[in-house]
């Protein structure tokens, strides 16, 4: 219609989508006019029909093999129809002027969407992504919309995800002390003695922690790849399994001493939880202790202080609770291990 | 007068059909539960069973081929069939008879069902070949059939030779090695079986003779120092020559218990 | 639940027969006969399955000198390559030949695993160790059927198995195929049967009398 | 398998031993344990026939192991073993003989409380009801020493005072490694009482 000089391909194609529709209307009420037209031409032909059959039977014949035809023999159609009266031809011409209109709305129509795709350049290719829309048989494979369903996703991550960042900004809650998160400049050097330790430095670490303690007996292995595992068997009492990142403690499971961290192709089952309802509480406390004892800068003592405080443990059966001076309570013994002392407390006593 | 002969015509025409589909159905199936054991149960198909299968196959052709030239049948290729109807729409009687594999009488299966002529490239062929055939001399023929026979009976001429040497290779081969021993093989069974050359000397005196009563069994395994005076009193008094061979058994045993 | 709790000790016990036949290989061709094995038992593309248990056998007799013949065996069996596996008793009837319709041995068979205090245990119950030794070798199954391949040792000096303190007996490896199965499956004698002809000529099992062997 | 304490429970003159069983279900139910299911251990008794030395053989089972069964001495030596091993007592019979109606066995409810299983069990021989045996188990502990103190606030709670000490047969045992077989030991010992028990009323009758 109008070709302004800087038109965006979006706004191109939005204004052919437009002129498209537009000659759809058109195309449509040419074919309105002349079945409008048709109609009053058969009503016409079977009223004469009665007077002078003979005259018009040829014409009606045309008529009715012609119905569904194009619009050239339409058009002839309705110049045999002009001969028929005045009052008739009068009608015909009217429609002939509508249908002669309508004809050219549309090749003007026409041009002007012409003119309008010829600005149209090709669609340029963003990325391969793109030629999977112009794959003809793309019913037969969903790529295209689950691409289109992941896009969806990851904007709305990406969306979710600053809001998460902006809200948590403002919270300044801090769980460690640790200089780390304060001032990241200054600790850059921190994270890496804690969790970038040789595996060498490691296995000695752990085979020390192994001779000091007689009660215990701790192994180490690594099935997981870089990630240590540490099997402890405390006496005849519990078994625990401790996964190392580097030096720090990442996770902690405890067992009865009947049970197994094997799964039954002979690997290391880390995930399984006890079967017996005091393990899986001292799980629980193993877990806690292993925050309270994380201390980044200096990885060793924090092990071997959790490895001391599990091994107050070895009492567990046999050791009282501290403050109400039963074994039982709620049908468990005392599962709870003071941080300090190490002295043994019901869960429910602790306070 | 005209009806009569008429029916009896049609009955018996009937009457063979019926016995035309009998016989083909019975075909059908014995071929199908043939691919079913060629399919679900070939690892326990055994030769002589595949050949009773294939047997059953052509008895069957053979019965049908005779039954279409007895003097009952009539002359079938006398009769026409004529397709009245196609239709492109499923037709669920025509699926029924013939267990689903034709959906529809339609004109892209008729042709291939109500043929009678090969194909025409199949025909073609045929032809070219018919000719090619008949271009051939009769002395040509015979001249190559001479060659053909020649070049034969020199390949079998050296497929016997080397299957002579063949057979005297693998006989000589079966000839040879002496792969198990039926005294080696007694041998290894009494002494799985009753523990023959396994026991101990001391045990063995027990199996000798009777066991004195009251007396104690043999000390076990782990001692067996002990064992040694033992041995020689209880075997005193029974026979002789279990003693003797309980000796030289000791006395071969010493060497290892020594150091 | 309810029927492990309904009187376990009445639970009644299905009497199991051991189908048999058997043959030996000598020492140089057990290569080839364990190749052949190989191809036609089940587990084709794994190695032949080994095994090194010792047995020793017990012996329980009457004292009263009226039944002095009779007596009771228990083979008692325990892997020395798998410590952790439990040792096992077996009891073997007589071994029956029965007529010419039947293509092998069968005897009563009776296997029970236990705790690895069974000879103490056997001791106390007035058994006496009658004879041990070590067996070697490998171990095959086709379907049900069961095929061992292997040697036997005698032990030197006794309650050593180390390699050192074993001695060979004869040069050849006993062959034994076997099926455990209740009584009255006597098709199992025909695959038994076919199975052994294709060992042949190889190996050529066979159901030996044990009673006419001396 | 933990640690597993077994005590006879004694019925009191003028009481049913069915009133006192029901009795002190109803206790350890407001205890707070729920049933899970019944148990049974039976024990069948083997005399030895034309051995140099008479020899006794008890043969138990319990439901707990269902695929294993106990062979017992008379020293305490004792085989585990698959269950068919009663098949190989069969083949023994010229040698082992069951004795006559000396079949005994302890069934009742199974309870479980916390990391406890406490069982409730009625005894009787050759079909006539005996006396009650209470076996109360610490799954998670594997050594008596250690967990007795621990048992005994629980067991005292049940069947009273007459759990001040630890059982007879485990009190050698207390520091080893607790085995099924301990538990069948306890077992065992009761039966015997019950069956001597029984066999001293008898004459006097």
């Amino acid at each position: 219609m109008n070709h302004e000089p800087v038109q965006t391909p979006t706004e191109l194609i939005q204004a052919s989508i437009h002129l498209i529709q537009k000659l759809r209307t058109g195309v449509g009420q040419v074919f309105k006019d002349l079945s409008d037209g048709i109609s009053e031409h058969a009503d016409e032909n079977s009223s004469k029909e009665e007077t002078d059959s003979t005259a018009a039977s040829s014409s009606t014949k045309d008529a009715a093999k012609d119905k569904n035809s194009t619009i050239s023999s339409q058009n002839q159609k309705e110049g045999s129809g002009t001969e028929k009266s005045e009052d008739q031809q009068e009608k015909h011409r009217a429609i002939l002027r509508t249908l002669k209109r309508s004809l050219e709305t549309i090749s003007h129509d026409f041009s002007d969407l012409e003119k309008t795709g010829g600005h149209l350049g090709p669609v340029h290719m963003l990325s391969n992504i793109d030629y999977l829309s112009l794959d003809p048989v793309d019913k037969n494979t969903v790529m295209h919309p689950q691409l289109l369903q992941a896009y969806k996703w990851t904007n709305k991550m990406h969306e979710l995800a600053n809001q998460a960042f902006t809200v948590l900004s403002q919270n300044s809650l801090k769980r460690t002390q640790s200089p780390f998160f304060t001032s990241a400049k200054k600790q850059k050097g921190s994270l890496p003695v804690a969790c970038l330790v040789p595996p060498v430095a490691v296995d000695t670490f752990v085979h020390n922690l192994d001779q000091s303690n007689v009660d215990m007996s701790i192994s180490i292995s690594r099935p997981l790849g870089s990630c240590g595992v540490m099997q402890i068997d405390l006496k005849r009492t519990l078994r625990a399994v401790v996964v190392l990142r580097g030096l720090m403690i990442e996770w902690v499971k405890v067992k009865g001493f009947d049970e197994t961290f094997k799964t039954e192709d002979g690997q290391i089952d880390i995930w399984s939880s006890s079967r017996y309802q005091v393990f899986q509480k001292i799980t629980d406390h193993a877990e806690a202790a292993s925050l309270h004892y994380y201390a980044p800068a200096k990885p060793e003592i924090a092990i071997k202080s959790f490895v001391l405080w599990l091994e107050g443990f070895s009492t567990l059966f046999s050791a009282p609770c501290h403050k109400c001076g039963k074994h039982l309570q709620n049908n468990m013994p005392p599962t709870w291990r003071d941080f300090r002392s190490r002295e043994p407390f019901h869960d429910v006593c602790r306070m | 007068m005209m009806q009569a002969p008429q029916t009896k015509e049609e009955k018996q025409l009937d009457s063979s059909l019926d016995d035309l589909i009998h016989r083909v159905r019975e075909l059908k199936q014995s071929i199908a539960s043939f691919i079913y054991k060629l399919e679900n149960d070939y690892q326990n198909i055994t030769w002589p069973s595949l050949m009773e299968s294939f047997g059953v196959l052509s008895s069957g052709l053979s019965t049908t081929k005779r039954l279409l030239k007895t003097e009952k049948m009539p002359l079938l290729r006398n009769y026409v069939l004529f397709p009245i109807l196609l239709s492109p729409d499923r037709d669920p009687h025509l699926e029924k008879l013939t267990e689903g594999r034709v959906l529809a009488f339609n004109h892209e299966v008729v042709p291939d069902y109500l043929r009678t002529k090969p194909e025409p490239e199949v025909e073609e062929k045929v032809q070219l070949l018919s000719v090619k055939a008949s271009s051939i001399t009769p002395e040509m023929a015979q001249k190559q059939l001479t060659m053909l026979n020649k070049i034969t009976s020199n390949v079998l001429d050296l497929i016997n030779a080397s299957s002579d040497v063949l057979d005297k290779d693998s006989s000589q081969k079966n000839a040879l090695p002496q792969t198990s021993s039926a005294s080696e093989t007694n041998m290894l069974i009494a002494a799985v079986t009753k523990g023959m050359r396994l026991r101990r000397p001391e045990p063995q005196v027990q199996m000798g003779g009777p066991q004195m009563p009251g007396m104690p069994g043999p000390p076990q395994p782990q001692q067996p120092a002990p064992q040694k005076p033992q041995m020689p009193g209880s075997g005193i008094g029974r026979m002789q020559s279990t003693v003797k061979t309980n000796i030289k058994a000791a006395a071969s045993s010493h060497p290892y218990q020594r150091p | 639940m309810e029927a492990a709790v309904l009187a376990p000790s009445l639970k009644s016990i299905a009497p199991q027969q051991e189908y048999l036949l058997q043959g030996s290989i000598l020492d140089a061709h057990r290569d080839v006969l364990l190749h052949r094995l190989r191809g036609l038992c089940d587990n084709a593309e794994n190695s032949p399955e080994s095994f090194n248990d010792y047995e020793a056998v017990y012996m329980l007799r009457n004292s009263s000198t009226t039944q002095q013949s009779q007596f009771v065996l228990f083979r008692v069996r325990h892997a020395l390559d798998r410590p952790d596996a439990p040792a096992h008793i077996r009891y073997l009837g007589q071994a029956e030949v029965g007529d010419r319709g039947r293509h092998t041995l069968v005897r009563a068979c009776l296997d029970v695993a236990c705790s690895p205090n069974v000879r103490d245990f056997l001791m106390e119950m007035g058994f006496r160790l009658d004879h041990d030794y070590v067996a070697q070798g490998f171990f095959f199954h086709k379907g049900r059927m069961k095929v061992t391949v292997y040697k036997i040792f005698k032990l030197q000096q006794p309650g050593k198995t180390d390699q050192s303190n074993l001695e060979p007996l004869g040069s050849s490896h006993l062959v034994e195929l076997s099926v455990v199965a209740p009584l009255g499956q006597e098709q199992i004698g025909d695959d038994m049967k076919n199975f052994a002809e294709q060992l042949k000529p190889l190996v050529s099992l066979e159901k030996v009398d044990h009673r006419r062997i001396q | 398998m933990g640690v597993s304490c077994v005590y006879d429970y004694p019925v009191p003159d003028g009481r049913s031993g069915a009133q006192v069983v029901d009795v002190l279900q109803k206790q350890v139910e407001t205890m707070g344990a729920y049933k899970t299911g019944n148990f049974h251990i039976d024990c069948e008794t083997y005399q030895s026939v034309m051995l140099n030395s008479p020899k006794t053989l008890h043969i138990l089972h319990n439901s707990e192991h269902p695929a294993s069964c106990f062979a017992i001495l008379d020293s305490g030596n004792t085989l585990v073993a698959d269950t068919l091993f009663n098949g190989l007592m069969s083949n023994l019979k010229n040698y082992y003989q069951a004795r006559k109606g000396a079949k005994i066995e302890s069934k009742g409810q199974r309870y479980q409380l916390a990391d406890f299983v406490l069982k409730i069990g009625s005894v009787s021989l050759a079909g006539s009801f005996k006396g009650i045996l209470v076996e109360v188990e610490y799954s998670p502990s594997l050594v008596a020493m250690e967990c007795w103190n621990l048992m005994k606030e629980l067991l005292q709670s049940i069947v009273g005072n007459i759990a001040e000490t630890p059982p007879q047969t485990l009190k050698p045992r207390m520091d080893e490694t607790f085995t099924p077989t301990m538990a069948m030991l306890q077992y065992l010992e009761h039966f015997n009482n019950f069956r001597n028990k029984a066999a001293m009323s008898q004459p006097a009758r």
